[in-house]
């Protein structure tokens, strides 16, 4: 039935476009912005928010329009299940696309390898994660790679801020560490692993001790019960899990819910999906993660985004739809400033030389990793507590919007 | 002068189903060996353990001119000059006629790669295949599978041919082609194991003939003796056809 | 003139013609897209042709060659990116390690049967895959192993190149066509599909079951081995998605699709369908009607496309072209015998 | 006339077993069928039963032609088929090899007295009900293949060698039992290799030979023993 | 290991046991019948979750009435009699806030697998049953069936994640020291309950006696008169019925995607071909062995290492009992 409805809703959409595309010829030159993103397949639910925040970025500026004469216009290339060939397919295609001459993505492939790609014919590329894998291959030859930067900033924060906060809190009085003790699980992807092994690292140089450090295969495991006993041997004071797929750290919320040892749980990334919160519902009060390079969400352009974003596709965005929004916002500024949209060296330049401040915070990049500048008065990190369903912000105190509490499951004394 | 083939105290069982009992016997160089028996006296299951082909006897042994060839592979033991037939027609479908029996001279065999095709137009010949040489074998009739079946079990010119009710399905006129061609085959000093339900050919063929019947050989002999048996009789007819025999022949 | 010879020249000409084209179309194709598509499934091809030779000729169900091919590109790109080995010895390292691969593979298979021989392979790529993400410091884990460096010889880089990669792997796919079509029409080719054909009669014959598929799989590593290592330098990247079941599905509908026991049909179709499934996926039309969703649809429209395929063309594409050339044939034959009269 | 065959011709693939075979059946009468091996009684069997396609000729049961019709629609009209050999549903209890005997809709009612009936006539199956039918020995797989039949209510029973393989004893015992189905009225064509079986329960006699009926003897007592002798021996007196 | 490892090891081996029997036995049954591999059969996990997630929860059917409610409500006047007559209707429709629960998402899931399970018989196995080679057709067929219903979930339904309403709500049994969630529960409960119901329809229905009897011998089946070509989707119904409901279930512990469903085949592959192919007490054990060889392997060595034990576990068994730990016996 509602295949039905759905292929008259195409046919109209199609007389729609025929008749639109007449309509809609025009004398302005045009500067097309490619998106490439994992469309189809797993990763299906960020690639959506991108391409559909994106358009309503455009929308937006040729509405008032057009960027220094001329009209944006969207080309998608679907990286699929971010297999390599899949990618350099969408490659190909982009930069076979006539007039255009930047690609944006939140996240592309795994490894980034596409970067090499970019880099050769010089496109202005500019990636919303994976900051690892970014600073992997660009630091080795920065000057390669002058058109290629990354909004988000490097995860060393990711390593360091939870450790240091915990400290912090223990000082304020907030929280009573026992035996300084965590136990970290990690996925086997590079973003899990890093964080993993740096946070695991920074916490011993604080006079920690990491009782348990467990890799699992990357949004695979369902069922935590078998670690959640290893873990409740131990009781440590804080437990993080830094596989990042919501789904799976929905299940471990609930499971670690089913009998909560007595300790704080972090969990990376997978909160911040609105189906985090739904499938969690009262399990996840208490909880706390954090986010790097996100939107800062007090400022009221990102909720009139947002709330735009509802109305327009009748469903909450995820973390990456503010930030296609700004990405697309980033390249409107060069494209201003630098006044061709084919001069891709300029375009370069002026993204690696940006100091602007965004929906995310200030905006500037670090010469060396060509990653956004991390810190308090730059890109900040944003730790968030979930409590009855509601996400407060709770660091930086600049944004904050409730303060730290412990989770009812605790027992502090 | 020691056996061409000696099969010693040979067992398999299936389950609870003896299927060959403890069955011994020789057959000698040159000649052609007859072995009857109802359905489901074992007399397939026999030729399988002897060629290894599914299995092999689960007890006792089988010398080929008195080496012990129990327990060798199926490809091993045509190596050592053993080709079989199996009861039902089988080829390899797919293949041509003349790929079939070249098939059975490439491998195993002591030919030259230059003497292949030689060998094969020859086996053709015998078989009155030559006309059919390259037309796809799944198409062949009833008769000319098996006979191709044959041909490509004698182009390698193994020393003992073991066929399996060769004679299955064939009309009168090919029943009695098929007869001389046995004949034939004998003479060209191929020694020869023939399973056979129609017994006039059988019986007519064969030098000695094994009876079996529940797994067990019943009785060995020539065909006239055996043919004047009780136990074969009553094997084959039941007891009022034995009487009935007894009867006619008095 | 006999009809034979007729035939046989034909069959020189096409193949002539063949290549002269082929040698043509980076001078003719400048579109970037098409000549990367044509790369990719020519490499596609590669492994799918090979596979048929087990799953075809030989008549074993397997998924060992994928195995084969991600064992290549992994051989090589790790020799080149923690050795600093030249691709030009890591290929056929590769080549290597895919046959050493397939032997191990093969020594349990060739024991089993049917849909047990199906698991086993699978379960062995999987295990590869396992031990593969184990170690990332090797191997770069579940991210894949970047900076694979691109192919060249001396200063000239083949990816600055149009012609440089489509000759390359044209010619290993060339190579492996000819090396699988006079294998199948050996008498080891005989051999294979005896077994596959009535297992017990020919081994009734002679032929040693364990040694002709072992030395299948063997023969059929090689060439997925180096076709990996390729596809690794050409994509710069060698990641764990080979593994994947995408990639499995795409290229065992290709063996069937192009027609089981053929080489030539995996040949033709693994070309072709790279291209419908990646052109579909970038036209504008597609874009223009379904909108975001035109990734998903296009992967409806290729299974749509794959089981009609199978409905009402068992036989495969190369089971079709064979029928409609042996047609066009008959007619002119007839017609010439009707002048001839 | 209960049931005739007119120049039936079937095989398999190319080949065909039966060629332009004719025979008939009147009600209640008891046909034998022997001969050779390989010579397509089977097949005749199988393809009556509509397993395997008629590819000339006619088959027909009480004036209809049933030729090529589904299996299903064959057996609901009362035409069972006995196949040869362990032709049962082995991991199955007697019981319930039984019960699926009784499957089409005109057994279906009659259940509870053909069970009775069948173990009337097979005591050991009863004993043995809750048996897989696999661990059963040959003579009891046999007498639960034609149990299988008899809760199909059959009007005309096919049974293809009932005494293959069997011991002497075992023999006996089902020839006995079969003789007591046909005492019961039911119509039958019996198929076996042994004749002496053949002798003691039917009414007439087919010899089947390449296909096609050889001979046919009305009266069995005055079969000709001599010629059956031949057949199967060929000429070795002498 | 403490006693409260070793429950929360059985209760998760329970439940991955539970979950791997549901899809195992589908499959299992479907080989012993048709003898042919259904690779569609996690897609069908994935079809149950979103069915019964479309009827029971808020953002499915009901959504998707809406527009119809508010037409109807709105034309109702100008449409007069009638339109008074379906006001009422409209009017409902709108006051449906919270979609029709799983009371009636369960039995609507179960019934659009059933006839999804007729549609993937009709078009993807019935044409080629009995062809040569059948069995490798029907694989690739029913992949490509997989991708299509994967790719039309997403193009319908879009790629983000759904959740079903957990069957069951409230805190978690304590059972010694640990707690299990009621879902889980439930699905330990449940599907032992489902499976004896299965084995009930086929050891005493006569259509469940049907199926068994063309899995043995579809020879002879003919001959009893089984209208063996009814009993083919019979058997696929009946099994992706089974998958459906073992989505239900996943969908209730974990969210809904359209790629759901495929790793829970892999796993049952292993599980089928661990109990014997074709056997369904074996695939039984076999699930719950394996959902335990899972489980005690996360604990013991690394939930990292937990599918390569499994997997090394399968090739082990390949090789020594090729015919499944429970298999065999029929020749």
């Amino acid at each position: 039935m509602s295949l039905g409805i759905r292929s008259v809703f195409v046919v109209s959409l199609l007389i729609f476009s025929l008749v639109g595309g007449v309509v809609g010829a025009q004398d302005m030159g045009v500067a097309k912005i490619g998106i490439m993103v994992p469309l189809t397949g797993a990763f299906g639910a960020d690639a959506q928010d991108v391409v559909q925040a994106a358009q309503i970025a455009v929308d937006d500026l040729n509405e008032m329009g057009g960027v220094a004469g001329y009209t944006l216009e969207l080309v998608i290339a679907d990286t699929v299940d971010q297999r390599a060939d899949a990618v350099t397919t969408a490659f190909n295609q982009l930069s076979n696309t006539e007039d255009l001459n930047f690609i944006m993505t939140a996240y592309a492939s795994t490894s980034n390898f596409e970067i090499d790609l970019m880099a050769e014919i010089d496109m202005p590329y500019l990636i919303s994660a994976n900051a690892a894998q970014t600073r992997d291959i660009i630091s080795a030859d920065p000057e390669a790679y002058g058109t290629v930067w990354s909004r988000v900033p490097s995860y060393d924060a990711y390593e360091t801020a939870l450790p240091e906060l915990l400290e912090a809190y223990n000082e304020a009085g907030l929280l009573s560490l026992r035996d300084r003790e965590a136990f970290i699980i990690s996925s086997d992807d590079p973003y899990g692993t890093t964080i993993a092994t740096g946070m695991s690292a920074h916490f011993e140089s604080l006079g920690w001790t990491v009782v348990g450090y467990e890799t699992v295969p990357f949004a695979s495991v369902t069922d935590w019960r078998g670690l959640l006993a290893k873990i409740r041997e131990n009781e440590p004071d804080i437990v993080i899990v830094t596989d990042s797929a919501p789904p799976n750290n929905a299940a471990f919320m609930n499971q670690f819910m089913e009998n909560p040892p007595n300790s704080l749980l972090f969990l990376q990334y997978g909160p911040s999906v609105q189906e985090f919160l739904e499938l969690t519902g009262e399990n996840s009060t208490g909880l706390i993660y954090n986010n790097l390079g996100a939107a800062i969400d007090s400022k009221s352009e990102v909720i009139e985004i947002r709330d735009r974003y509802e109305e327009m596709y009748g469903h909450r965005g995820g973390y990456f739809t503010v930030i296609a929004y700004d990405q697309v916002m980033i390249y409107a500024t060069c494209l201003e400033a630098v006044g061709d949209p084919a001069d891709r060296t300029a375009i370069g330049e002026c993204l690696g030389s940006l100091e602007m401040e965004t929906l995310a915070g200030f905006l500037t990049f670090d010469q060396e990793t060509h990653l956004a500048i991390q810190g308090p008065e730059y890109y900040p990190i944003q730790f968030y507590q979930i409590w009855e369903g509601e996400r407060i912000q709770i660091e930086p105190d600049k944004y904050a919007t409730g303060e730290f509490r412990v989770p009812p499951w605790m027992d502090m004394e | 002068m020691t056996p061409l083939l000696t099969v010693d105290k040979a067992t398999k069982k299936f389950g609870e189903l003896v299927a060959v009992d403890n069955v011994s016997f020789e057959v000698n160089e040159g000649e052609i060996y007859g072995i009857a028996g109802p359905n489901g006296a074992g007399k397939t299951t026999l030729f399988n353990l002897i060629t290894g082909i599914p299995y092999h006897a689960d007890a006792g042994s089988v010398h080929l001119r008195g080496d012990d060839i129990t327990g060798l592979s199926p490809h091993e033991i045509y190596e050592r000059g053993i080709a079989r037939t199996f009861q039902k027609e089988t080829a390899f479908d797919t293949l041509t006629v003349g790929e079939n029996v070249r098939i059975g001279a490439v491998f195993g065999t002591e030919l030259r790669p230059d003497q292949y095709e030689s060998a094969v137009d020859k086996a053709l010949a015998d078989l009155d295949l030559g006309a059919e040489r390259d037309r796809l074998a799944g198409e062949l009739s009833l008769y000319a599978k098996k006979r191709l079946m044959i041909a490509s079990a004698i182009v390698s010119g193994p020393s003992l041919l073991m066929l399996d009710e060769p004679a299955g399905g064939l009309n009168v006129a090919e029943l009695s082609e098929l007869e001389d061609l046995i004949r034939r085959l004998s003479r060209g000093e191929m020694t020869i194991i023939i399973i056979e339900h129609v017994l006039p050919l059988l019986f007519g063929v064969s030098n000695r003939v094994m009876v079996m019947d529940f797994g067990e050989r019943l009785a060995e002999g020539s065909p006239e003796e055996l043919a004047r048996d009780d136990v074969v009789i009553e094997a084959y007819l039941g007891e009022r056809g034995k009487d009935a025999f007894h009867a006619i022949s008095g | 003139m006999t009809w034979m010879d007729e035939g046989f020249k034909i069959r020189h000409l096409v193949w002539a013609l063949g290549i002269v084209i082929f040698l043509a179309i980076p001078h003719l194709v400048t579109d970037k897209l098409l000549m990367h598509l044509a790369i990719l499934g020519m490499l596609y091809a590669i492994v799918a042709s090979n596979w048929d030779l087990t799953l075809g000729y030989a008549g074993v169900f397997n998924f060992a060659h994928l195995a084969f091919f991600g064992i290549g590109a992994y051989t090589s790109g790790i020799l080149a990116v923690k050795a600093g080995v030249s691709p030009w010895l890591g290929i056929p390292a590769g080549g290597v390690t895919a046959a050493l691969a397939s032997i191990l593979v093969s020594i349990p298979a060739i024991r089993l049967r049917g849909i047990y021989v199906a698991l086993l392979t699978f379960a062995c790529s999987q295990l590869v895959l396992l031990l593969l993400l184990s170690q990332p410091l090797i191997t770069g884990g579940q991210q894949g192993l970047t900076g694979v460096p691109q192919l060249q010889i001396g200063d000239f880089r083949f990816r600055e190149s149009r012609f440089a990669h489509f000759y390359l792997v044209g010619f290993l796919l060339l190579c492996s066509t000819i090396f699988l079509r006079r294998l199948v029409t050996s008498d080891f080719g005989l051999s294979l599909i005896a077994l596959r054909d009535f297992e017990e009669y020919a081994v009734a014959r002679g032929i040693p079951l364990a040694r002709q598929r072992l030395l299948a799989f063997l023969l059929s590593s090689i060439f997925p081995g180096l076709a990996g290592g390729v596809y690794a330098h050409f994509l710069i990247v060698a990641s764990p998605d080979i593994f994947g079941f995408s990639l499995t599905t795409l290229l065992l509908s290709m063996v069937l699709v192009g027609g089981v026991a053929t080489i030539y049909g995996p040949v033709i179709v693994g070309v072709v369908m790279t291209y419908v499934s990646e052109l579909m996926a970038s036209s504008a039309w597609m874009s223009e009607v379904f909108g975001i969703s035109r990734g998903p649809v296009r992967f409806m429209f290729v299974a749509v496309l794959i089981v009609l395929t199978m409905r009402f063309f068992p036989e495969g594409v190369w089971g079709l072209i064979k029928r409609f050339s042996a047609r066009a044939r008959g007619t002119s034959n007839e017609q010439q015998s009707q002048s001839g009269s | 006339m209960l049931f005739q065959v007119e120049s039936l011709v079937s095989g398999y693939g190319k080949i065909d077993v039966v060629r332009s075979l004719s025979l008939h059946v009147d009600e209640g009468e008891h046909v034998g069928l022997f001969g050779p091996n390989g010579h397509g009684k089977t097949t005749l069997l199988r393809t009556v039963s509509g397993l395997i396609p008629a590819k000339a000729g006619k088959i027909s049961f009480r004036g209809e032609d049933i030729s090529n019709l589904d299996p299903r629609v064959i057996v609901e009209r009362g035409l069972i088929h006995v196949p040869q050999g362990n032709q049962l549903f082995p991991q199955m209890t007697v019981q319930e090899n039984l019960t699926l005997g009784a499957y089409v809709s005109r057994s279906d009612s009659h259940k509870a007295s053909n069970f009775e009936k069948v173990f009337a006539l097979f005591p050991r199956l009863e004993e043995r009900r809750s048996q897989r039918a696999r661990t059963l020995s040959g003579g009891e797989r046999q007498m639960l293949s034609i149990g299988v039949g008899l809760m199909g209510m059959p009007e005309l029973l096919l049974l293809d060698e009932p005494s293959v393989g069997l011991a002497p004893l075992i023999k006996e015992e089902l020839a006995r039992a079969i003789a007591e189905i046909a005492a019961t009225g039911v119509s039958m064509i019996v198929v076996d290799q042994d004749v002496e079986l053949l002798l003691g329960i039917c009414d007439r006699l087919y010899l089947i030979e390449k296909g096609a009926v050889s001979l046919e003897t009305a009266d069995v007592s005055q079969v000709d023993q001599a010629e059956i002798l031949e057949m199967y021996f060929g000429k070795v007196t002498g | 290991m403490t006693l409260e490892a070793l429950v929360a090891i059985i209760a998760g081996g329970l439940v991955s046991g539970s979950l791997y029997a549901l899809m195992a036995s589908g499959l299992s049954l479907v080989w012993g019948t048709v003898r042919m591999f259904n690779f569609a059969h996690g897609a069908l996990v994935m079809v149950g979750a979103y069915s019964a997630w479309y009827v029971s929860n808020r953002g499915g059917i009901a959504k998707a009435l809406q527009p119809i409610g508010k037409s109807i409500v709105a034309n109702s006047e100008e449409a007069g009699a009638l339109g008074g007559l379906l006001l009422p209707l409209g009017e409902w429709i709108l006051s449906i806030k919270g979609g029709f629960g799983l009371v009636l998402g369960v039995p609507f899931a179960i019934l659009c697998c059933g006839l999804v399970g007729y549609i993937m018989y009709v078009l993807l196995v019935k044409p080629f049953v009995g062809k040569p080679g059948a069995d490798l057709i029907v694989i690739i067929t029913t992949i490509a069936g997989a991708s299509f219903m994967q790719n039309g979930v997403q193009v319908i339904f879009g790629p983000r994640y759904k959740q079903l309403d957990r069957i069951l709500k409230g805190p978690p049994l304590q059972i010694l020291e640990t707690a299990i969630g009621l879902q889980e529960v439930l699905i330990i409960i449940l599907t032992p309950l489902t499976l004896f119901l299965l084995h009930l329809f086929l050891k005493h229905s006569k259509l469940g006696l049907a199926i068994r009897a063309v899995a043995q011998n579809d020879d002879f089946a003919h001959l009893v008169g089984i209208n063996v070509s009814q009993i083919y989707p019979l058997t696929f119904v009946v099994s992706s019925i089974l998958a459906g409901l073992c989505g239900v279930m996943l969908g209730g512990l974990f969210f809904i995607l359209p790629t759901m469903g495929a790793q829970e085949l892999l796993f049952a592959f292993v599980v089928v071909v661990f109990g014997g192919l074709g056997s369904l007490p074996g695939t039984i054990v076999g699930a719950y062995v394996i959902g335990f060889i899972r489980e005690s392997s996360a604990y013991i060595i690394d939930l990292y290492w937990a599918p390569v034990v499994l997997f090394a576990t399968l090739i082990i068994v390949l090789i020594f009992r090729p015919r499944g730990l429970m298999g065999g016996e029929d020749s």
